[in-house]
């Protein structure tokens, strides 16, 4: 009993509870093509019945190569050249540009097995770096470019949009857009070897004046910590050597190969949406997320002491 | 010696009624009315007898060869069916910790591969070998020995490559292995390599079969069977040959790309460098789309003899399901890209490979719809096949459904690697393939076996797969919908998608129950037999249910239906007692009749190879080449190679001899030759089938070519100077005129030092020098195969022109060698014919390619 | 937390009186560990991912007499711990932990399941 | 040889339209030149498509199906006329895509 009704919390999937108009379509179209795919399947099961089953006259009349010309080439050519113009017409449709300079644009370059993401500005340099998570404005369309520096990736939200590719050596754009707030999940979906199972990104879309301010306040990066603990956990991350992969803006920490740390306690999540972020699992992703993420590119730092985790941790939990 | 045995007045333009002349009132003479002679028939079982014991291994009937192949196949389908129970316990519920990461990743690597190239093509392949002679009556696949051969690669190179899983060695980079992911630089083990390298050897194998069935298909078959009397098994498989020839090549060339990009640094997927990681996918669906239909098409094609059988009635719409096979073949080549509508084409591309997406649904439905006239126009039995037959059409019908939907492109950019997919593949798979499959073992088992499979047990087999595969595979589309993606060894709890896995993991062990009690009917009631056959249960009416030896038919019938033994009256008996064509050995050797293409019209004798040891052994080492590679042994590894072509030299050695007497009487006083040579031979048409394999991997280079300097053309560097083409160019050319003088040399011998074998060497050797001065041209312009995807795509050319002019080299030696042991027949000589032709081949490929990366740059 | 886990949770044998935790209950406990990551830092015997190496293994943590080998093994101690851990042994390398204090007696009622003889 | 070709001749025409509209969408993506290529080959496939579809029908009236050629005739009728609505599908994205 508690089994059905858990079930249905996974009701209704995203890809039929679209957020926004690129997924919204793509669902009116995935309803169409699911009752067109039962529609058909009744009848092939119906024809098989009355062939097994059936007796006299109607068994007689789908005995011939007539039923063949009509139910297996003129039915389906109608049915299908049908399809065919609305699917064309839709792909139109889903890849024309926004207008021009109404969408916000970004770029989201997908690693092993993080994302790196990048706000632009209408010249396409980058305003402000982050990581595994795009905050949107509601009602606005943004333009994702979709690079990728290894393997191929994929980026897909089911609920704003269906997926593109991330291929090294090219630039793929990608549109999508929330017409509500929320929080929308998002997850690798080309293999791309060891922990792909485990990249996870999320998408928040505000409400477009809370957007605003929040990219505001991003601008800049938060102010030094004043307390004794987090100072110190300051000074044990660039001894450690954390910035030799990580940036923390306004600290001599600027290392690229890994995400940007600069609003680190800001976001939802560690290890690429798959952990809550607080103090606690900070400290265990810093101390060996080898055991958390088997494979992924950060070393375990086992030469660190309970104390200095700690502390590290709750200068980055700071970082916000 | 003329081709044509008995002429109708001279050769019939096309609109007459004879397609060489042979006249088809001589049919009438048959069923003959006198006795046959005392021992002709103990004459026949003595030369096709089977070697026993451990001999047996050596054998190359197409019963036993058959026989092992569906078994050897039916073995990897349990492996890796075993492999996904395991995976589905892993992923019955979230951060479940029964496989690791790594662990998983091999293991759903190595489920696709096997089940794609170690089960399905082999399994399909191996009931062409066994089931194609008896339904064309033939006595055996033309060359049998290539069969063995394919047999024995398959056997111990896929036993070896599956191994790599116990040493955690085995591949991890998914079944269609895409790069950079599969590079050196991410993957740098050497697992990779075993993927490229093992299947290296299942592509040889898929292609020694291939040609076996083309020309068997073609040339084998009974007189009178005509295009229009052909089992649609036959159509099926003639097709599905057809489209390994066109769709193998672009993998054997993806793959020896990756290799060549790990061993040796030459980066034709590197984008940094100036390859393109879309190559590699573009390659690889070229050939693993229509792979899917050479999956299916043969299943189909024994479905529709099935139905047919089933309902006792003949098939309706065979011509349409013809049509159905003859426009798959073709279209399923338009589709390949629907895999890559998210990688980001010009939605021009995406458009049109969407529109011959949805094309290739419509023969499908063709079939269906044929299946279901059938069974309503017949009165269909409700037994094991049955269910089997219809269960399958219904679960491919709605993987047929899906696939529409996928089609669209907006749905697919959805669905795409998602687990919708997941279910969608594996209800066309399953739907098309296997459950026909088991319908299969149940329909035709009794030819082989002493006992039919049980009737009782068979019932619950099916109903157990069929509520297992739907409970399996029907939640899978909502998962998708879900958003879970293919390829995750976990999932976090918060995705709500426990609920839907759970069922599919509960789903695939129903599935493996049927699976299981299939098993044990096998166990129960399967007894191996050539001879008391528990024969036509089913009461099929093509020629297959003639009473049956090793030798096939004992005598081989004139086809007048498309269902000889239900419309011809007495032909079972008639040709049991040896009243048709070749009742006995003609020349005491083993022997089976060539006929014409299209109307089956006897032209002569071709004498058959027996049992012999060098396939089996050529085979381990061809397989033993390409592990010990893997495994970086390479001098071992060469080795094995040089025993393989040795071994491979050693069998053909014994083939190709002339026969005495020239003519024989091959029933009613009819005479055809026991040696031709041109175009109407086996021989010919294997080697322009083979030559065709060839020309498509040149084409998959030139592509290559072609592709990468589309995107970094403007970087490339400029072509060695025109004057090198000059010796190039009369290389190769000289080659091809060289080669075709030969054969007009080889009527009059003149001197030692002039004779045609000699010319014969001459050619490869000019054909060697043009290479060489090729080679050379483009070293000295400074352009290395590791510095672009420029440089790595025209060495690949000249690599793979290399490749052929070595096999010319070898070709144009082992002929002298036949020349001087008097094995090389005058005027005319099979196997001259055939080195010549493909020497000449070599030339003109080599000139096109020299041409194209010479002056193609230099143009646009 | 989905019902598949507590259908499994609730297949184990129940605490045994040791450890009495009136009103908590283990298996939303084991969803409160999970939900919030403890396995970034700890390996439970029935959590097979995450199974961090940072903290104590706590497979047989029912039969451990002492909290983080400083005070007595007791529930109340527990789930100020869970909660609070710098609060209840000063020093301790587990910082607070972002849950209620039912949820802490959830956990501290799972945490005896775990090795419970 | 004339067999196969009324045989084939369909879907032979299916595949020139097939990679001559791969390749002009490989040079020019979705631009103008490709739209246009793509309509001009369309025309000339569907036309030569229904000439083997004429030839195919009018063979099959002139000729029985024991004929060499009249069976493959009879079969390459169809096939020219799937032909004939694929070649017509893989036109449409020049229009609407």
């Amino acid at each position: 009993m508690t089994v059905a009704v858990e079930g249905l919390s996974g009701w209704p999937p995203p890809v039929l509870d679209p957020a926004g108009p690129y997924a919204g379509s793509v669902t009116a179209l995935t309803w169409v093509l699911i009752g067109m795919a039962v529609a058909v399947l009744l009848i092939v099961l119906a024809a098989l019945y009355i062939a097994l089953f059936g007796k006299g006259e109607l068994r007689r009349r789908l005995g011939g190569e007539k039923v063949i010309w009509i139910l297996g080439i003129a039915f389906p050519t109608v049915v299908l050249t049908g399809l065919l113009v609305w699917g064309l017409t839709l792909t139109r449709h889903l890849s024309a540009p926004a207008a021009e300079g109404t969408a916000l644009k970004m770029r989201v370059s997908g690693e092993m097995w993080w994302w790196r993401v990048d706000y632009l500005d209408e010249a396409g340099s980058t305003l402000m770096a982050d990581a595994n998570e795009l905050h949107i404005p509601v009602g606005r369309t943004v333009e994702i470019e979709l690079v990728s520096p290894d393997v191929v990736h994929s980026f897909w939200v089911p609920q704003l949009s269906g997926k593109l590719d991330m291929v090294p050596g090219r630039r793929n754009l990608i549109r999508i857009q929330a017409d509500r707030p929320g929080t929308y999940a998002g997850q690798c979906a080309e293999y791309c070897g060891g922990p792909h199972a485990l990249m996870g990104f999320m998408v928040i879309a505000h409400e477009p004046a809370e957007w605003a301010r929040w990219l505001a306040r991003r601008r800049a990066p938060p102010a030094a910590p004043t307390d004794a603990q987090a100072q110190r956990g300051g000074q044990l991350f660039l001894a450690a050597g954390c910035g030799a992969c990580h940036r923390i803006a306004g600290t001599p920490a600027n290392g690229l190969a890994g995400p940007d740390l600069t609003y680190v306690g800001a976001r939802r999540t560690l290890g690429a949406g798959i952990l809550p972020n607080h103090r606690g699992t900070m400290m265990g992703w810093i101390g060996d997320s080898q055991a958390i993420k088997p494979g992924n590119r950060m070393p375990p730092y086992r030469v660190l002491s309970a104390e200095q985790l700690e502390a590290i941790a709750v200068y980055l939990e700071g970082r916000r | 010696m003329s081709s044509a045995p008995i002429a109708a007045g001279g050769k019939g333009s096309p609109g007459a009624r004879s397609e060489t002349g042979f006249d088809p009132e001589l049919y009438r003479r048959f069923p003959t009315k006198e006795e046959r002679p005392e021992g002709e028939l103990a004459e026949l079982e003595r030369v096709w007898q089977a070697p026993r014991g451990w001999r047996l291994l050596t054998a190359v009937n197409n019963n036993y060869i058959g026989t092992f192949y569906v078994g050897a196949a039916f073995l990897f389908f349990l492996l890796a069916g075993i492999l996904a129970l395991v995976m589905r316990v892993q992923l019955a519920l979230p951060l479940q910790g029964v496989l690791p990461q790594e662990t998983y990743n091999q293991f759903f690597t190595m489920h696709g591969t096997v089940m794609m190239f170690l089960f399905a093509v082999p399994a399909v392949e191996a009931l062409g070998v066994l089931l194609l002679p008896q339904m064309l009556a033939a006595r055996d696949l033309p060359f049998p020995r290539l069969s063995a051969y394919a047999f024995w690669a398959y056997l111990v190179g896929g036993l070896c490559f599956f191994a790599s899983l116990f040493f955690g060695l085995a591949p991890n980079g998914g079944w269609f292995m895409y790069p950079p992911l599969t590079s050196t630089a991410f993957s740098p083990g050497i697992n990779a390599d075993f993927w490229l390298l093992g299947i290296g050897f299942i592509e040889i194998s898929a292609i020694a079969g291939a040609i076996e069935i083309i020309v068997g298909v073609l040339k084998t078959r009974a007189p009178g069977m005509t295009l229009a009397r052909m089992p649609i098994f036959a159509w099926a498989m003639l097709v599905f040959a057809g489209m390994i020839i066109i769709a193998f090549p672009a993998v054997i060339f993806g793959t020896l790309a990756l290799e060549l990009e790990r061993a040796l640094n030459w980066p034709f997927f590197d984008p940094t460098r100036g390859g393109d990681p879309l190559l590699w996918q573009h390659l690889f669906w070229f050939f693993g789309h229509p792979e899917v239909y050479i999956i299916f098409l043969p299943a189909a094609g024994l479905v529709s003899m099935m139905v047919s059988s089933l309902a006792k009635t003949p098939l309706v719409g065979y011509r349409l399901i013809v049509l159905a096979l003859v426009a798959t073949g073709f279209i399923s080549f338009g589709v390949w890209a629907h895999h890559m509508f998210a990688v980001g084409m010009p939605r021009l591309s995406i458009g049109f490979f969407s529109a011959a997406s949805m094309a290739v649904s419509v023969p499908a439905g063709i079939q269906v719809f044929s299946w279901i006239a059938t069974l309503s126009t017949g009165k269909p039995s409700h037994n094991v096949p049955t269910l089997f037959v219809v269960g399958g059409l219904v679960i491919f019908v709605m993987g047929g459904l899906t696939g529409v939907m996928v089609a669209m492109v907006p749905f697919d950019w959805q669905a795409h690697d998602s687990y919708f997919i997941v279910a969608h593949l594996h209800y066309v798979l399953i739907g098309g393939m296997v459950f026909p499959l088991f319908a299969t073992f149940y329909f035709w088992a009794p030819m082989m076996s002493r006992r039919p499979l049980s009737e009782r047990l068979g019932k619950w087999v099916f109903w157990l797969m069929f509520a297992g595969m739907h409970l399996t595979f029907l939640p899978m589309h909502l998962t998708g919908l879900m958003g879970m993606p293919r390829r995750v060894w976990t999932y976090l709890p918060e995705r709500d998608w426990e609920i839907t896995n759970l069922l599919s993991t509960a789903g695939a062990f129903v599935l493996g129950a049927g699976i299981l009690l299939f098993l044990v009917d096998i166990a129960r009631n399967f007894r191996f037999t050539t001879g008391d056959t528990a024969g036509n249960v089913y009461g099929g009416g093509t020629l297959e249910w003639l009473p049956n030896g090793l030798y096939a038919a004992r005598s081989i019938p004139v086809v007048t239906s498309r269902d000889p033994l239900w419309d011809q009256p007495g032909i079972s008996e008639d040709v049991e007692e040896g009243r048709y064509f070749l009742p006995g050995t003609a020349t005491g050797h083993r022997e089976t009749l060539i006929t014409s293409p299209l109307n089956a019209e006897p032209q002569f004798l071709q004498i058959m190879p027996g049992p012999s040891v060098w396939p089996l052994f050529s085979a381990i080492f061809t397989a033993g080449f390409f592990l010990l590679l893997t495994v970086q042994a390479y001098t071992i590894g060469v080795v094995s190679g040089v025993l393989a072509i040795l071994c491979v030299l050693r069998w053909l050695w014994e083939t190709d001899r002339v026969v005495e007497p020239a003519r024989v009487d091959i029933g009613a006083g009819i005479q055809v030759p026991t040696y031709v040579t041109g175009g109407s031979t086996h021989g010919w048409w294997a080697m322009v089938v083979l030559l065709i394999v060839i020309l498509m991997i040149f084409l998959m280079a030139l592509f290559s070519y072609l592709y990468l300097y589309g995107i970094h053309g403007r970087v490339w560097v400029s072509p060695p100077a025109t004057f090198w083409l000059a010796p190039v160019l009369a290389g190769y050319g000289g080659a091809t005129g060289l080669a075709l003088l030969a054969r007009r040399l080889l009527a009059r011998e003149t001197s030692t030092l002039w004779s045609p074998a000699t010319n014969l060497i001459f050619a490869a050797g000019t054909l060697a020098l043009g290479w060489a001065v090729d080679l050379h041209s483009w070293r000295a312009s400074g352009l290395s195969p590791e510095s672009s995807g420029q440089g790595a795509t025209v060495y690949g050319l000249v690599a793979h022109q290399g490749m052929v002019v070595f096999v010319a080299l070898l070709y144009a030696v082992y002929i002298a060698a036949r020349n001087s042991r008097g094995l090389v027949s005058r005027p005319r000589n099979t196997s001259f014919d055939l080195a010549t032709m493909f020497i000449a081949y070599c030339g003109v490929q080599g000139s096109v390619g020299a041409l194209v990366v010479r002056l193609f740059p230099g143009v646009v | 937390m989905p019902a598949t886990l507590l259908l499994l949770a609730a297949c184990k044998p129940p605490p045994e009186g040791r450890h009495p935790m009136a009103g908590a209950d283990a298996a939303a406990g084991r969803a409160v560990v999970e939900r919030v990551g403890c396995g970034s830092c700890h390996a439970f015997p029935d959590i097979a991912w995450p199974r961090g190496a940072v903290g104590p293994d706590l497979s047989r943590f029912a039969s451990q007499t002492m909290i983080a080998g400083r005070v007595p093994n007791r529930p109340d101690l527990l789930a100020a711990f869970v909660r609070n851990a710098p609060a209840v042994v000063p020093g301790s390398a587990m910082p607070a932990m972002p849950i209620d204090e039912a949820e802490a007696r959830d956990v501290a009622a799972y945490l005896y399941t775990l090795g419970a003889e | 040889m004339r067999a196969w070709l009324l045989l084939l001749g369909g879907m032979l025409v299916w595949a020139v339209h097939f990679f001559l509209l791969y390749a002009l969408a490989s040079l020019w993506g979705s631009a103008a030149p490709a739209r246009i290529g793509t309509g001009l080959v369309t025309a000339a496939c569907l036309a030569a498509n229904a000439g083997i579809l004429l030839l195919c029908v009018r063979t099959a009236k002139t000729h029985d199906a024991e004929t060499v050629i009249g069976w493959p005739a009879r079969l390459g009728a169809p096939v020219a006329a799937l032909s004939l609505v694929s070649v017509a599908w893989q036109g449409l994205p020049a229009l609407l895509v």
